[in-house]
C-alpha cells in the first residue's frame, strides 16, 4: 500500500520537474521584465523556442532507441537551407530532397543496427556530409523562405500565442503517438530490452528505421519552422542544435538509455533552455560574465530538480 | 494423463547446436505430449535454456529436427511462427521492457491487442491473468516493470506467457519461473501448471528445486552435457535417484546447522543494525563465524537491509577490518555480471587490491585466483577467458560467489544467491559457505528457499521493511517462518 | 592474411591505424618528393594535442553512456591564458605557470564532479554549463590579450629531432603510461567496471563516487596540460583556441574504436585516429577539394570506417 | 536630444580578441555617452556561442525590454532578418556593422570585404612582378564575410593573371587552426611566394612555415599584436615587406553614433561603408605603437568623428 503511493508519487515527481524548471525560469522573467507577460511578449520569447522543440523531439526518437544524434544540427541547417532555395524556387525538387533525407535517416538506422555500429560515431560523420551539401547549396547565407512558411510561422490567433499552441500541440501529438498507441511502445521497447522485442517476434530493424525516419521528418519540420522565422537561411544557422536538443531532451526527464523518454517533458525542455537565455539578457550582466551566467542558470534550474528529488527521497 | 500411444504435441530429433568451440547440445531426442508437465532438470549449462530457445525460435539449431502439431518445421523456424503455432516461453533472463508498464509489455507479445483502446483490454487481459496464476500479487495493470521488485517482475513475466488473445497456447516453456519467488508464490504457480494441464495445455518446467519437479510433473526429462540422458515418469523417480541421472552425489541431508558445540568458533560482534522504522527492540546482530538468515515473503525489505548493511550502516569496527563486506547479488543481470567482461575478471574485481604488485595488477595471480575458483566451485567453462555472457545463466551466478568468497571481505552478503544454481553445485556452496564461516567469516543471507535456512544460526523474519520475528537454533522452522511472514508488528511491543 | 585479420578484429584500434596509413599514402602519392615524409611529421606534431585531450576523454566516456566531458574546449582556454599570465615569457616561471594549469584542471574537474554527484545534474548537461563558466573567467582574466610564451617553452612545444616532433615523444610516452593505467591498474579496471554495469560494479566493491571525480579530474587536467602546451606552439593563449577540440575530443576516442557504450577502451586508437583526421584534412585539401565537398568526404570516410572496422554481423 | 533614448549591442561572439577589442571600445564609448547625457543607456549583450539563433532570441528580448535602438553585429547577415523586420515593426532603430544584415528596414555600416581581398593581390603585384603561387587561407565555410573576401581575392587573381592560387585552406579566423591546415598543405604545395588572408591567421600561418623549414613567403597580416610584431621582428631582421588590412574593432563606436544620429532625427542612408584599416610597411611602427600588446590595432570614433564621416558620405 505504502510501496504503491511511493512510487506513484515518484512517478508524479519525474513527470512534474520539467514544467516546474520553465516555471521557475518563467517566474524569474516575468519579474525582471514584466512587458513579457503579455501575447506579445509571449510572442517573441517563445517563438524561436518552436524550432528547437521539434529539433529536441527529433533527437528524442533516437535516444528512445538508446542513440545518439550528433548531426541534428547540421541536418536541420541544411534543410532550412533547402527549404530557402529548391522548395522554393523547384518545390518538386525540394520535396524530392526531404524526402530523400527521411530515406537515408532510415537507412542510417539500418546501417547502425545491422552492422552493430556505434550512432554516436555514424552521426558525427554524417554531420559533416549535412554541412557540406548546406554549404555546396547556400556557399553565402541567403535565399528565402517560400512564403506559405512564412505566413504559416507568423500566424496570430487570437488570445493564445502561436508559439504556445504550437508547443502544447507538438507535446501532445508525440505523446500521443509514442506512449499512448500501441506502435510507440514497440518502438520504446526496443529502448527498453532489444532482446525482448526480438523474442516477441518483432523486427527491431524495421522498428529502428522507423524510429530514425521520424527523427528525419521532425527535423525537417523544425528546418522549416527556424526558416521561416528566420526568412532566410545560412548552412551554419543550427549547429547549436545539436546539444541543444540533447540538454531539452534530458532536461525533460529522459534517459540516454533505456528507452525511458517523455515528449512533454522534451517540450517543456526546450522552452526551459530558450528562456533561460532570455532570462540573462534581462539581468544585464557585464558582457565578460554573460557566456558563464548561462552555465549559472541552467545549474541552478537543475539544482532545483536536485533538492525536488532529494524531498522527494527523504519523504 | 500421458497416453504413450498418442502422437506427441511436439517432437525433437537428434537436436545439436554449436557455439564457436562449444558444444551446447549433441543430439538431444525429446517428445512432448498434450497436456503433460514436462520437468527438465540438469546440472548448470546442461543445455536446458538452449534447447529451449531453439524450441522457442530464438536460437536456430544447428542440426536436427522439429516437429510441432504434426507440421515438420526445418531451417527458419523462427519466433513469429512459434508464436502462431501457440508456443511460448518464460526465457530464464528476464524478458520484459523495464521502461513499459504491464499493459504495455503484454502488448508487446500479441500483435493483435492495438487499435482503438488496446491499453484496457491489454490491462485487462493481464491483470485477469495475474489474478488467476498470482491471487494477491499487487501488481497493477499501469507499474513501470522497472518500478517493481524482480519477483513481481517473475510473476508478470509468467503470467504474460498464459495470456490468450487470438491463437490458442499449445506449450508454455518455463526456464526457471520460481528462482526469484518465495515458497507461497511458487506454489501458485505449481497449483496454476495443474490446472492449465488438466486443461490440455503442455508445460515444460525448468527448475534445480527437485520437490517442485517432482510435485508437478508427469514426466522428467534429465540433461547431462547437452543430452538428455533419462526420460520417464515422474513417479518413477524419487529425489536421490534424479540427483543420481543428473550425475552429481547425494549429499547426506543433515541439518549443518553449526551445534552448540562450535558456538567456541565464534568471534566479536560485526553487525548491530536496528532497520529504520523498527518499532520494538528487535535489531539485527552478527558476529564473525556466524551464518545468519533473512526470511519472509519476497521483496519485504531483505535486499535493502542488505543494501544498507554494505553501505556501511550497522557495520562495527571489527566488521570493517578486512577488506569490509562483499554482495552477492541474485539479480545477477543488474546487480552482479559486468558484461564485458571475461570470467577471469569479473572473478578479480573485487580482489584486485590483492594482486598488485607495486602499482600493477599482475594478471597471472589473478588467473590463479579465477582458475581456483573455477574448479572449486566448478564453473563449467572451456577456460576462465571466455567472456562471461557466454555461460550459462547458474554457472554466471557461480562466478558472482567466486568473486565474493574469493575476496578478502570478512562480511558476506547473499541476496537469494542460489537463484539458477543447480542442486550438487548448491550442497557444494553449502558446505564452502560453512567453511569459510567456521574460518571466521561472517554471512547475511537472504533466502526464499525453506531448506537454506537449515543453514543459518540464526533467522531474521521480515515483513514490511522491518524485522517482526528472530528465530535461533530449533525455533528455526517452516511454520515459525512462515507464521512469523505474515505477523504484524506493532509500535506498542 | 587470415591472421591479420584475426588479429585487427581483436584489436579495434588497429583500423585507425590502417586508416591513417591510407590516407597518408594517398597522400603522398601525390605529392613529390620528401613531402610525405614532411607530412608525416607535421601529422605527429598536431596530433599530439588531440592525444592528450582524446585520452582524458576515453577515460570519461568509457564511465559509460551519457559520460562526456563538453569542458575541454573552455579548460584548455582558460588554462592557457592563466599560464601564459603566470609565466608572462618568463622561463623562470614555467614551473610555476605549470602548476598553475594543473590548479585549473584540479578545479575545474572538482567543479565537474560537484555538480554531477551534489546537485544530480546528467554529465553532459554538467559540464556544459561549467564549460561557460570557465570561458567566462577566461574572458574576464584574460580580456583576449594574448600573451607570449617563454623562449623555453616554445622550444619544447615545437622542437624536432631527426623530423621527429619531441613533443610527440613525450606524448607517446603520456600514452604508454595511460595505457598501463587502463589496463593495468586498480583505477582502470574500475573505470571499465564502472561503464559496463555501475550498480554491479559498486557492490562489487569499486568506489564509484571516487572513480567519478579521479576521471572527470584527468580529463580537466589533461585538457589543462594542453592548454599549456598549445599556448607554446602556437605563441600564446587566444580565447578561442579550444573550439575545435569539442567535436574532436570526442571523435578521436570513438573514431579510435572505444566502445561508446562504456566499458570498453584503448589508447593506441586515440593516436590513430588523431593522426587520421588531421590526414584527412590535409589530403582533402592538398587533393584541392573545395571546402562543401571537402565536408561531405570528410563525412563519407569517417562513416565509412566505422562500417568496415567497427561492424560486427547481428548474430540472431 | 536623445538623452532618455536606450541603446543596445547585440554581439553575436565573444571568444576572440577581435570582438574583445570591439566591445571593450564599445563598452568605453557608451559609459562616457551616458555619463555625459547623451544616452539613457549603452548596454551590451553577448550570446554563449556563435549562432544565429540564440542572436535572434536575444533580439527578440531587447524587443521587450524596449530599447530604442539596437546595433547588431550579426552573426548571419540572413538568419536574423525574422527577427530584424519584428524590431523595426516595434519602431525600434536597428544598425547592423561588421556582421550585416539584409533586411532593408535596417541600416548597414559595412566593410568592404571584396575590397579588402582585392587590393591584397594589387599590392602583391606590384611586389612579385613575376607572379607565382598563392595560398589562400580562408575563414569559416558557409559565412558571408569568408565568402566575401574570397571573391575578392578571386576578382584580384583575375585581374593579374600572373598569379595562381596554388592551394586554400579554412583556417576559420582562429590562429591554431590556421597554423594546423597550412602546415598539413604545405608538404604538397609548390614554392609558395604569397600568403593571402582574411585576418587572425597571418602569424600562424608563419608559424606554418617557419615548422616546414620552408622560406618565409610574403604572408599578408592582419592587425593582431602578434602579427605586426612578427611582422617588426622580420623586417628588423631581413628587412621583410608585407602590409596589414583589417577591419578596426572600434568600429563599433561607429555604429553607436550612427544609432544615436538617427535617434536624434537625423536623416541617414541605409548603406554606410567604412573603409578598412591598412598598414603598410612605413606605418608599422606606428601602427604597432597604437596596439596594446596582445590586443588588436584599432581606431575609435567619436561624436565628432561620427558626424564628420556622416558629412562625407551625404
Ligand atoms: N551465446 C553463447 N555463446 C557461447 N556459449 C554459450 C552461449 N550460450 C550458451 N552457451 C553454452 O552452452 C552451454 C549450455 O548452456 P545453457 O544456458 O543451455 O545451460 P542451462 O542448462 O540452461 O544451464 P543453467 O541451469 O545454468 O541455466 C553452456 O556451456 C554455455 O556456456
Ligand atoms: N603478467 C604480465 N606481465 C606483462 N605483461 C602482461 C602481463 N599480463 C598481461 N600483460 C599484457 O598487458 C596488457 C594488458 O593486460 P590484460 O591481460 O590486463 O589485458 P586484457 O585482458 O588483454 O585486456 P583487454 O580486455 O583489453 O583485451 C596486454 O597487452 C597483455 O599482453
Ligand atoms: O567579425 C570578424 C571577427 O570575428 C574576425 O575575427 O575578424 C574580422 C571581423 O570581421
Ligand atoms: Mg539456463
Ligand atoms: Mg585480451
Amino acid at each position: 500500500m505504502n510501496g504503491l503511493r511511493f512510487f506513484a508519487s515518484a512517478r508524479f515527481w519525474r513527470g512534474a520537474l520539467p514544467a516546474l524548471s520553465l516555471t521557475f525560469v518563467l517566474v524569474g522573467v516575468f519579474w525582471l521584465q514584466p512587458r513579457a507577460m503579455s501575447y506579445f511578449g509571449l510572442n517573441l520569447l517563445f517563438n524561436l523556442a518552436v524550432p528547437i522543440a521539434l529539433a529536441t523531439i527529433a533527437q528524442m526518437f533516437v535516444i528512445a532507441v538508446n542513440d545518439l544524434d550528433l548531426s541534428i544540427g547540421s541536418f536541420v541547417s541544411l534543410v532550412a537551407c533547402i527549404g530557402a532555395t529548391w522548395l522554393r524556387d523547384t518545390p518538386l525538387l525540394g520535396i524530392a530532397a526531404l524526402l530523400g533525407c527521411v530515406a537515408v535517416y532510415a537507412a542510417l538506422g539500418a546501417l547502425i543496427y545491422i552492422r552493430q555500429l556505434p550512432s554516436i560515431v555514424v552521426t558525427l560523420g554524417m554531420s559533416f556530409v549535412w554541412s557540406g551539401c548546406a554549404v555546396l547549396l547556400l556557399p553565402t547565407p541567403g535565399g528565402s523562405a517560400p512564403d506559405w512558411i512564412r505566413t504559416l510561422v507568423s500566424y496570430k490567433p487570437s488570445y493564445v500565442p502561436m508559439p504556445l499552441l504550437a508547443a502544447v500541440a507538438l507535446g501532445l501529438v508525440v505523446h500521443f503517438g509514442l506512449m499512448r498507441t500501441s506502435w510507440g511502445v514497440l518502438m520504446r521497447g526496443v529502448g527498453g530490452n532489444e532482446k525482448a522485442i526480438t523474442r516477441a517476434g518483432w523486427s527491431v530493424l524495421k522498428l529502428k528505421m522507423v524510429m530514425y525516419a521520424l527523427t528525419a521528418v521532425f527535423g525537417i519540420l523544425a528546418g522549416l519552422t527556424l526558416v521561416g522565422l528566420a526568412t532566410s537561411a545560412d548552412a551554419n544557422i543550427a549547429l547549436r542544435y545539436t546539444l541543444l536538443s540533447i540538454a531539452g531532451v534530458i532536461l525533460g526527464g529522459g534517459e540516454f538509455v533505456g528507452g525511458r523518454i517523455s515528449p512533454v517533458g522534451a517540450v517543456l525542455g526546450a522552452m526551459t533552455l530558450t528562456l533561460t537565455a532570455s532570462f540573462l539578457s534581462f539581468l544585464r550582466i557585464s558582457p565578460d560574465w554573460q557566456i558563464g551566467a548561462q552555465g549559472a542558470v541552467l545549474i541552478i534550474v537543475l539544482a532545483l530538480r536536485a533538492i525536488v528529488n532529494r524531498l522527494e527521497a527523504r519523504r | 494423463m500421458t497416453t504413450e500411444t498418442a502422437s506427441p504435441l511436439i517432437s525433437l530429433g537428434g537436436i545439436q547446436k554449436v557455439f564457436g568451440a562449444v558444444q551446447a547440445l549433441s543430439g538431444v531426442d525429446l517428445q512432448i505430449h498434450a497436456g503433460e508437465c514436462l520437468g527438465l532438470v540438469g546440472h548448470n549449462g546442461a543445455g536446458k535454456s538452449t534447447l529451449m530457445n531453439i524450441l522457442a525460435g530464438t536460437l536456430e539449431a544447428s542440426e536436427g529436427s522439429l516437429t510441432i502439431a504434426g507440421t515438420g518445421l526445418g531451417k527458419g523456424y523462427l519466433v513469429q511462427d512459434a508464436g502462431r503455432l501457440g508456443v511460448r516461453c518464460v526465457f530464464q533472463e528476464l524478458s520484459l521492457c523495464p521502461n513499459l508498464t504491464v499493459a504495455e509489455n503484454t502488448r508487446i507479445i500479441h500483435p493483435v491487442l492495438k487499435g482503438f483502446g488496446w491499453r484496457k483490454r491489454a490491462g485487462l487481459l493481464i491483470m485477469k491473468q495475474l489474478d488467476q496464476v498470482f491471487p494477491g500479487h499487487g501488481v497493477s495493470a499501469s507499474d513501470v516493470i522497472g518500478d517493481l521488485s524482480i519477483s513481481k517482475r517473475q510473476m508478470v513475466e509468467i503470467a504474460r506467457a498464459f495470456t490468450v488473445t487470438d491463437t490458442d497456447i499449445r506449450l508454455v516453456i518455463l526456464d526457471e519461473p520460481t528462482s526469484s519467488l518465495d515458497s507461497r508464490v511458487a506454489d501458485q504457480l505449481l497449483n496454476y501448471v495443474n490446472q492449465v494441464t488438466g486443461q490440455g495445455v503442455s508445460v515444460i518446467l525448468i527448475s534445480h528445486l527437485l520437490g517442485e519437479i517432482l510435485q508437478v510433473s508427469d514426466r522428467i526429462a534429465v540433461m547431462k552435457d547437452g543430452r538428455v540422458v533419462a526420460c520417464r515418469n515422474a513417479a518413477d523417480f524419487d529425489r536421490v535417484s534424479l540427483v543420481e541421472a543428473m550425475g552429481s552425489t547425494v549429499v547426506a541431508g543433515a541439518a549443518p546447522r553449526r551445534g552448540e558445540e562450535n558456538s567456541a568458533t565464534i568471534g566479536e560482534e560485526r553487525i548491530h543494525m536496528r532497520p529504520s522504522g523498527q518499532p520494538d527492540d528487535q535489531s539485527i546482530r552478527a558476529q564473525a563465524g556466524e551464518v545468519v538468515g533473512f526470511a519472509g515473503l519476497a521483496g519485504q525489505g531483505q535486499t535493502e537491509a542488505l543494501l544498507s548493511v554494505f553501505e556501511g550502516h550497522g557495520v562495527l569496527p571489527s566488521g570493517a577490518r578486512g577488506a569490509g563486506c562483499c554482495f552477492i547479488a541474485g539479480d545477477r543481470q543488474v546487480d552482479g555480471v559486468l558484461p564485458l567482461w571475461s570470467i577471469r575478471k569479473n572473478i578479480g574485481i573485487s580482489s584486485l587490491g590483492r594482486m598488485r604488485s607495486g602499482m600493477l595488477i599482475q594478471s597471472e595471480r589473478e588467473l590463479e585466483l579465477a582458475e581456483a575458483w573455477k574448479e572449486r566451485i566448478g564453473i563449467r567453462a572451456p577456460d576462465v577467458e571466455a567472456p562471461i555472457l557466454s555461460l550459462s545463466g547458474g554457472n554466471q551466478q557461480k562466478v558472482l560467489f567466486a568473486r565474493a568468497l574469493g575476496s578478502a571481505a570478512e562480511i558476506v552478503l547473499m541476496d537469494d544467491p542460489m537463484r539458477g544454481v543447480d542442486v550438487g553445485t548448491k550442497n557444494e556452496v553449502y558446505t564452502i559457505i560453512r567453511q569459510e564461516a567456521s574460518q571466521g567469516r561472517t554471512f547475511l543471507w537472504y533466502t526464499t528457499e525453506m531448506e537454506e535456512l537449515d543453514y543459518c544460526d540464526r533467522v531474521y523474519v521480515f515483513r514490511d521493511g522491518i524485522v517482526s520475528e528472530t528465530l535461533t537454533g530449533s525455533d528455526i522452522t517452516e511454520e515459525n517462518v512462515l507464521q512469523a511472514s505474515f505477523k504484524q508488528v506493532s509500535g506498542a511491543a | 592474411m587470415r591472421s591479420i585479420e584475426t588479429f585487427m578484429r581483436h584489436h579495434p584500434w588497429s583500423w585507425s591505424f590502417v586508416a591513417a596509413f591510407l590516407t597518408w599514402a594517398a597522400t603522398a602519392a601525390y605529392i613529390s618528393g620528401t613531402g610525405g615524409l614532411a607530412l608525416a611529421s607535421t601529422a605527429l606534431s598536431f596530433s599530439t594535442f588531440f592525444v592528450m585531450v582524446g585520452i582524458g576523454q576515453m577515460f570519461v566516456i568509457t564511465l559509460g553512456p551519457g559520460n562526456v566531458d563538453l569542458s575541454i574546449p573552455s579548460t584548455i582556454t582558460l588554462s592557457a591564458v592563466v599560464s601564459m599570465m603566470v609565466m608572462d615569457g618568463s622561463n623562470a616561471m614555467i614551473v610555476p605557470g605549470f602548476l598553475a594549469a594543473i590548479l585549473v584542471g584540479t578545479l575545474v574537474g572538482l567543479f565537474n564532479y560537484g555538480l554531477i554527484r551534489v546537485l544530480s545534474i546528467p554529465p553532459i548537461i554538467a559540464t556544459m554549463s561549467s564549460s561557460f563558466l570557465v570561458q567566462s573567467s577566461a574572458i574576464a582574466l584574460g580580456r583576449g590579450v594574448k600573451i607570449k610564451p617563454p623562449a623555453a617553452l616554445e622550444w619544447v612545444a615545437t622542437a624536432k629531432l631527426t623530423g621527429v616532433p619531441v613533443l610527440s615523444l613525450g606524448v607517446i610516452a603520456l600514452a604508454v603510461c595511460m595505457a598501463i593505467l587502463l589496463n593495468r591498474t586498480v583505477y582502470g579496471r574500475s573505470v571499465t567496471a564502472f561503464g559496463q554495469n555501475t550498480r554491479a560494479a559498486g557492490l562489487a566493491g569499486v568506489p564509484i563516487e571516487r572513480i567519478r571525480y579521479l576521471t572527470y579530474s584527468l580529463s580537466a587536467v589533461l585538457a589543462a596540460i594542453c592548454g599549456v602546451f598549445l599556448a607554446g606552439f602556437s605563441g600564446g593563449s587566444s580565447l578561442n583556441m579550444g573550439e575545435e577540440y569539442l567535436l574532436a575530443s570526442i571523435a578521436v576516442v570513438v573514431i579510435g574504436g572505444s566502445s561508446i557504450a562504456g566499458g570498453n577502451s584503448n589508447v593506441p586508437g586515440i593516436f590513430g585516429s588523431a593522426l587520421f583526421l588531421f590526414l584527412l584534412v590535409a589530403m582533402l585539401n592538398t587533393f584541392g577539394a573545395a571546402a562543401g565537398l571537402r565536408l561531405i568526404l570528410t563525412g563519407l570516410i569517417i562513416v565509412g570506417v566505422v562500417t568496415f572496422a567497427g561492424g560486427r554481423a547481428e548474430n540472431r | 536630444d536623445t538623452a532618455d533614448k536606450r541603446i543596445a549591442l547585440s554581439n553575436n561572439y565573444a571568444g576572440n580578441s577581435w570582438r574583445q577589442a570591439m566591445l571593450n571600445s564599445w563598452g568605453k564609448n557608451a559609459d562616457q555617452a551616458v555619463k555625459d547625457g547623451v544616452v539613457a543607456a549603452g548596454d551590451a549583450f553577448t550570446t554563449a556561442e556563435n549562432q544565429a539563433t540564440e542572436q535572434a532570441a536575444q533580439i527578440q528580448n531587447l524587443i521587450l525590454q524596449g530599447y530604442d535602438a539596437i546595433v547588431i553585429n550579426a552573426a548571419s547577415p540572413t538568419a536574423l532578418n525574422g527577427a530584424v523586420k519584428e524590431a523595426c515593426d516595434a519602431g525600434i532603430v536597428v544598425v547592423s556593422f561588421d556582421g550585416v544584415v539584409t533586411e532593408p528596414c535596417a541600416w548597414r555600416i559595412a566593410v568592404n570585404f571584396k575590397k579588402m581581398g582585392e587590393i591584397q593581390v594589387d599590392y602583391l603585384s606590384g611586389r612579385l612582378p613575376d607572379g607565382g603561387d598563392l595560398l589562400e587561407i580562408r575563414g569559416l565555410a558557409g559565412v558571408f564575410v569568408d565568402d566575401e573576401i574570397h571573391s575578392g581575392i578571386e576578382a584580384g587573381v583575375a585581374n593579374h593573371d600572373k598569379f595562381k592560387i596554388a592551394g586554400s585552406v579554412h583556417g576559420e579566423w582562429t590562429q591554431t587552426v590556421a597554423q594546423k591546415a597550412v602546415a598539413g598543405i604545405l608538404p604538397s604545395m609548390p614554392e609558395i611566394v604569397a600568403v593571402v588572408t582574411q585576418g587572425g591567421d597571418g602569424y600562424g600561418a608563419a608559424q606554418a612555415f617557419a615548422a616546414a623549414g620552408r622560406p618565409t613567403p610574403i604572408i599578408i597580416m592582419g592587425n593582431r599584436h602578434d602579427e605586426l610584431t612578427w611582422w617588426k621582428e622580420q623586417k628588423d631582421a631581413n628587412g621583410y615587406e608585407t602590409m596589414s588590412v583589417s577591419i578596426a574593432p572600434g568600429v563599433s563606436t561607429l555604429a553607436f553614433w550612427v544609432a544615436q544620429q538617427i535617434l536624434d532625427g537625423q536623416d541617414v542612408p541605409k548603406d554606410l561603408i567604412v573603409p578598412f584599416l591598412q598598414i603598410d610597411q612605413a606605418d608599422l611602427e606606428d601602427g604597432l605603437a597604437n596596439t596594446e600588446p596582445g590586443g588588436v590595432s584599432n581606431v575609435e570614433y567619436s561624436l565628432d568623428d561620427a558626424k564628420a564621416y556622416l558629412e562625407s558620405v551625404n
